[in-house]
């Protein structure tokens, strides 16, 4: 079906809903990189117009990629519930908008209906959205889950601490994860990207996470960010995974892409489940996402990539997750070009993810071919503390030496605890208070990278001291 | 006036004496929730020398001079990307090969076991410190397994996926692309290996391997190579590639020493 | 579920009803803190519009022809600036007149009593639609009050202080400058004017008067025109303008006149 | 003196302080525009880590525009307290940073320093503080005024009610503040830009403002923010005039431009003095300031744009204003080119006057020649409010439609309070609730443009009722 608005005079037509949506959607560089978007500005605002007059239900009406050829689509089909979305059935999206930002929708109100909202509609609300409605609307809608630490209690904020390295050198990693201790971080999980991709090497990082967290007694958990079906291998073989990993995209053939599809997913799910280690009700896996990732596995059904993104959502929404993270300016500039695009894509995905009822967390960060600086990131930080994201990434002084790219720095998350004043969970909290890193204040209390007395055991795994 | 140093405690240890443990930025201090001034400086200058090794040309005529010199082959290709500027935003056309260099390939013959390809990626740096060392002992390796190799296809403003082409031009068995990592801001110098069996024009990336960063502080070129001769071995014997390989049979590489403290 | 619509009480106003009194965007409602849905899509699609008309060139061709449609004389000329991108970014080249245009004023002569220049500034719409009635009627004025007036320049890239070498050149008394006002979101169509005694390069802005918003919805030609004639005379009188141009003589415009609601 | 550093071999110098400050400076369109700026990243490192190593006591042995030839040079080294400055006169600019960043620089250290520190010292550490490192920093110093009502108290924030009119119309400028007042907007003042500027148009203005206020009995203060010797003349008829306001730059060439030197500003604070409206103690001087105004009127003596304006907070400084208001995206792209630069600018700005003691407010705004948008405002507003902004400008759905730019909407004030929890000055959040403009949470209350019944005597001021 074609949608079609008059501006002055000038008739806007947009063949069918995928370019309904994607020339509505802000500048970005990956849907110029994909021919999906507007124009210029006159025709963007065109298509918003004609979004906002759009019967959210359309969207249950018309997939954008069938069920029958993409096993994403006819997920969000099957889990849609009908009740659920009932009170929005008979708005537009522009209306829709509204009734976010009122006082109505407030925390209940948003549960209830998350079971009812499919990707493809957040994503369309959020095309005509200003990043002070995201900001307003997400943080209105916080989720919580739990395994050790609890995450994502509202005026809260977690992080993973993120001590990776070039070779996955033990000893580089755990003093990389020590120095995030110190800092304060590592409540939402210590998660290692492994350069290698080996079984052994999956096992013996895990087991040297699993080690660091016994020691120390820090209430929080672990990860080695290998691909899901080393982790299955892993699982089978008695390692200590606390949470499984895997990242995700919108489209069966984009996960195909990443070597994944949902019935693997299901089989690591039930894997980490049965090994128990998470306590009864609580979540155990972990998803990252990013715009993107199906353009450039060339499987994106010429839908745009915010779309796309919010598509990934309903991949992790099947598997109750502990953390979902959108690893917002990681690929480059071929899918967000600047600082003003990963700023504005960071606050819509975290928005999308919560009102499907994600837990949301950013990874706020640039590479070195994009036009986009640390600054960039002090913005897009203050921002998602007020959006109330759940957690964010932090490694030492902002630089991945094995990842390549710029993150937040662990320093940035005690200026989100000091300034914006945003404690982390609270079991952690109280760890680093008893364990002296934080005084009652919760203030760092130690000279740099000095262990607090509490931690000597610490000092025992570093190298050269008795294990 | 300035932040309290504390006295440093006697027994415990300090991160800051085991900074060579790993290149991160460790154990940097803190103001309040501020870098040290000499950090954050330090980290600005970093981030514009990163910024600069992307824009850094590939100097394809001495790659080609210096694999010459270890009795290697090789041909200059460049990609079907106008200027570096168009290289960021067409990763598409990255992956394609200019029309000029289509024919470039015609000549070489076909039906080789390995076709070896050396793109600038997104660092010319990385390939200019390390490719040739790399492709030198790769080739070794694979005359020592008795391989076919293709001349050196050396790419200019390549993408990973360029190996698909060129590997399928030259009727590859497989394709070998070693290509410029993006450029972090401690290390500008990395270098990626990705292995595609029986490569054509549109495979996605589950269809291939990955070796990375290789380089100086990273992963030395002697254990890199084992690997990418242990994922050749496996694939020729299975006949994929990606994540349908069978690991088994892989070497994991030596498991780090741990310096003294 | 949208948001609850409180009925309107009887007896107090409510200010939607006098929204005629303004052209700024009062009483449009709220979702939280959020703007209705339309009045946000209202303000991006204006501002869209409004860049535009930054963008927009200037016909001075249209102009004279139209000023002599009204009798009145005139002569194209241009500032120092090669393009719009440059006009934005370096003002200092919009004060300053092409090397071009400098000899087209020695043929004018010399010695007027006011010279007037009408410039595209930050709206060439402001002046397609406003400059010339504002002309027509300070020249006729002019002509009224005895004072010689010198052709018209009409001046593509200028900014205010194009006046002053112009006025210089043509050893005008006065100087008036009809400049495109930048473009509001709800106004891209409003000229302004700035007059200077004694002009001469280098002049400070404090040594001008300023006559802004002429436009439909704003200050009537009439009314400006009345206030350039009373500053004229004044200058005339005191041989100097701005600050310290003594302003009791001045009219002031009329009260405006309010609206039943 | 000369300046230099040494860069992997390359030797960078600086022939004097000016130039030093200049290509310290972030990337920045006036500087450029003045041929001022650092010639590319690397340059500009240079520059920086020059600067972090100069001692803070060179800009006392130095001037940048010397006192003989410039009032404004003249002040700040008259008004310089040693004594004040003594625990900082052996530190570094970039010492000086991290003193800025740590514990020990707390509310009351700040203000006992504030009176050591010239604008080139604040401005020199600005230069080398990320965005972050600024909202910290002054975060950390509240600067607390009051006339009718009490402004920059922590965790608050005011706003500036500015209802112009392209013609002055009465019944227009009425009508548009009152609009504000119902969204919540005006505890710092409500402020009239006049577009004409007859001494009778200045009468009727105030006049029109202080009926409105006693009609509603607003706990706030007006003001017309015509030339200072209008004002001037105003207050000598006995015009009802609450605050004085006036543009100031950073030399006496710039202010000279603006028509007036501080004789002339002296002047009108003994006379608003005299009127006696104000409660003892209080403040009633109004400066607006932005980057760029000297450089725009040809009297920034070869010295960095930023630099300029911090100078300009001394002249503020001499007159212990209400507000200080920086315009920072209102000028153009002349100065500022995009969002990037305005947000810098403004968070600048607002840590260089609050080191100097000053009641910062900020005009989060833009031009349509700037490449900027409403979504920069959102950051910059989200920013400031993190760093203490004291009040902020806003305006009918964010356009002003005399001086034809966009600013903040009165919305955004709402976004302000309820999704960043920043309420306005006390004795305002009092009266809102009062009149019922807000409800005992401080939400809206009403419908849109609904007067509640407390306010039915505005309705008297209306058009076409009895008055
Ligand atoms: C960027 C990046 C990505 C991007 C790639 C998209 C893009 N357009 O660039 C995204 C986020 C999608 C990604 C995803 C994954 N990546 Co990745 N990625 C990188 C990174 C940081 C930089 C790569 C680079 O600079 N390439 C050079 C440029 C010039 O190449 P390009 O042609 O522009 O981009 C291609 C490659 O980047 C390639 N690629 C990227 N990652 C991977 C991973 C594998 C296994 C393969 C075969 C190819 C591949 O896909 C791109 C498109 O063709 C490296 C780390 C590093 N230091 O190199 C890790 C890295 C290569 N990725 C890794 C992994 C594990 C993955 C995942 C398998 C994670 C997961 N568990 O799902 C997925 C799957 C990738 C796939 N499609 O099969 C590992 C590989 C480990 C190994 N030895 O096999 C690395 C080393 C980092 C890590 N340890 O996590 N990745
Ligand atoms: C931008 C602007 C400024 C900028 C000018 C800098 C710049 N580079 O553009 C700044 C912030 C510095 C400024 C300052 C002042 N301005 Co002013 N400004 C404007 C504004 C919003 C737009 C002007 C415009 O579009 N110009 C067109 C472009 C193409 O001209 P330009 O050559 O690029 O820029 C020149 C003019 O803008 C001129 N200019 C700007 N303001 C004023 C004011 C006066 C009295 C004069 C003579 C000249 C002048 O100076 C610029 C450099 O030469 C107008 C409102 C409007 N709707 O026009 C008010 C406006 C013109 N300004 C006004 C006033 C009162 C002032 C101040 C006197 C305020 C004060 N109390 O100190 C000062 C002093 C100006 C001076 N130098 O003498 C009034 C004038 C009222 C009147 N009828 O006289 C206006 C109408 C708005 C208002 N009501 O406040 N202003």
């Amino acid at each position: 079906m074609a949608y079609a608005t008059t501006i002055e005079g000038t008739r806007f037509t947009f063949p069918d809903l995928r370019s309904l949506l994607a020339k509505a959607t802000p500048e970005r560089s990956g849907d110029q990189l994909a021919g999906l978007c507007a124009e210029g500005p006159v025709e963007r605002l065109a298509a918003q117009i004609a979004l906002a007059d759009l019967p959210l239900k359309t969207f249950l009406a018309e997939e954008l990629i069938p069920s029958e050829e993409d096993e994403v689509s006819d997920l969000i089909a099957r889990r849609h519930d009908r009740n659920a979305f009932a009170p929005a059935a008979s708005l537009t999206v522009g209306a829709f908008r509204e009734w976010l930002l009122s006082p109505a929708a407030d925390a209940a109100a948003l549960a209830a209906l998350a079971p009812g909202l499919t990707p493809e509609m957040v994503a369309a609300v959020s095309k005509i959205c200003r990043l002070q409605d995201l900001v307003a609307i997400a943080a209105k809608r916080p989720v919580v889950t739990r395994f050790r630490s609890t995450i994502g209690l509202p005026g809260r904020l977690a992080t993973r601490n993120q001590p990776n390295h070039p070779t996955d050198s033990s000893a580089g990693i755990l003093i990389s994860a020590l120095d995030g201790l110190l800092m304060g971080s590592g409540d939402a999980v210590i998660g290692v990207n492994p350069a290698t991709d080996s079984l052994p090497d999956y096992i013996r990082i895990v087991e040297l996470l699993e080690t660091l967290r016994l020691r120390l007694n820090v209430p929080t958990q672990h990860c080695c960010l290998g691909h899901v079906t080393v982790a299955i291998e892993a699982m089978a073989k008695g390692a200590p995974v606390d949470l499984v990993f895997q990242s995700v995209a919108g489209s069966q053939k984009a996960n195909a892409g990443f070597g994944v599809d949902l019935e693997v997913l299901r089989e690591a799910s039930e894997a980490a489940r049965a090994l128990g280690r998470c306590p009864e009700g609580g979540q155990f896996m972990y998803f990252e996402t990013g715009q993107g990732s199906a353009l450039s596995a060339d499987a994106h059904w010429g839908v745009d990539q915010q779309t796309m993104e919010a598509r990934a959502y309903a991949v992790a929404r099947e598997f109750d997750p502990l953390l979902v993270n959108t690893v917002v300016g990681f690929i480059g500039p071929e899918y967000l070009y600047n600082g003003k695009q990963i700023i504005r894509a960071g606050l819509e995905d975290h928005f999308c993810g919560k009102l499907l009822g994600l837990p949301m967390g950013v990874d706020v960060c640039y590479t070195n071919h994009a036009d986009a600086d640390g600054e960039d990131m002090d913005a897009l930080l203050t921002l998602l503390c007020a959006a109330g994201v759940n957690f964010v990434i932090t490694v030492p002084g902002a630089d991945d030496v094995m990842l390549n790219y710029q993150s937040l720095s662990h320093h940035d998350a005690v200026f989100a605890r000091e300034t914006l004043g945003r404690p982390p969970a609270p079991e952690f909290e109280a760890w680093l208070r008893e364990v002296r890193i934080t005084d009652a204040q919760g203030r760092l209390a130690n000279a740099p990278g000095e262990l607090p007395p509490a931690l000597a055991e610490a000092s025992r795994l570093l190298p050269g001291r008795a294990a | 006036m300035s932040a309290p140093a504390e006295p440093k405690r006697a027994g415990t240890p300090s991160l800051r004496d085991l900074r060579a443990l790993t290149q991160a930025r460790i154990a940097l201090g803190a103001h309040g929730a501020g870098l040290p001034t000499g950090a954050a400086l330090a980290f600005g200058l970093d981030h514009a020398r990163a910024r600069e090794a992307v824009w850094t040309p590939l100097d394809a005529g001495a790659i080609g001079e210096a694999l010459r010199a270890e009795g290697l082959g090789s041909v200059e290709l460049r990609a079907n990307v106008a200027d570096r500027a168009e290289y960021l935003r067409r990763p598409d056309r990255g992956r394609t090969l200019h029309p000029d260099s289509e024919g470039v390939l015609d000549g070489l013959g076909q039906g080789f076991d390995v076709a070896l390809v050396i793109a600038d990626g997104l660092s010319a740096t990385a390939v200019a410190l390390n490719a040739v060392p790399t492709a030198t002992a790769l080739a070794a390796r694979v005359r020592r397994a008795g391989w076919s190799l293709a001349p050196v296809a050396v790419v200019q403003q390549g993408r990973v996926a360029i190996g698909d082409p060129i590997g399928a031009r030259l009727k590859a068995r497989c394709v070998v692309v070693l290509i410029g990592e993006r450029p972090g801001l401690s290390a500008s110098d990395s270098l990626g290996c990705y292995i595609t069996c029986t490569p054509e024009p549109g495979l996605p990336d589950s269809r291939r391997n990955c070796i990375s960063n290789i380089r100086q502080d990273g992963l030395a070129v002697e254990a890199a190579t084992d690997q990418m001769e242990a994922l050749l071995r496996a694939m020729m014997a299975q006949g994929t590639s990606g994540v349908g390989l069978r690991r088994e049979s892989l070497v994991s590489p030596p498991a780090p020493t741990l310096p003294e403290a």
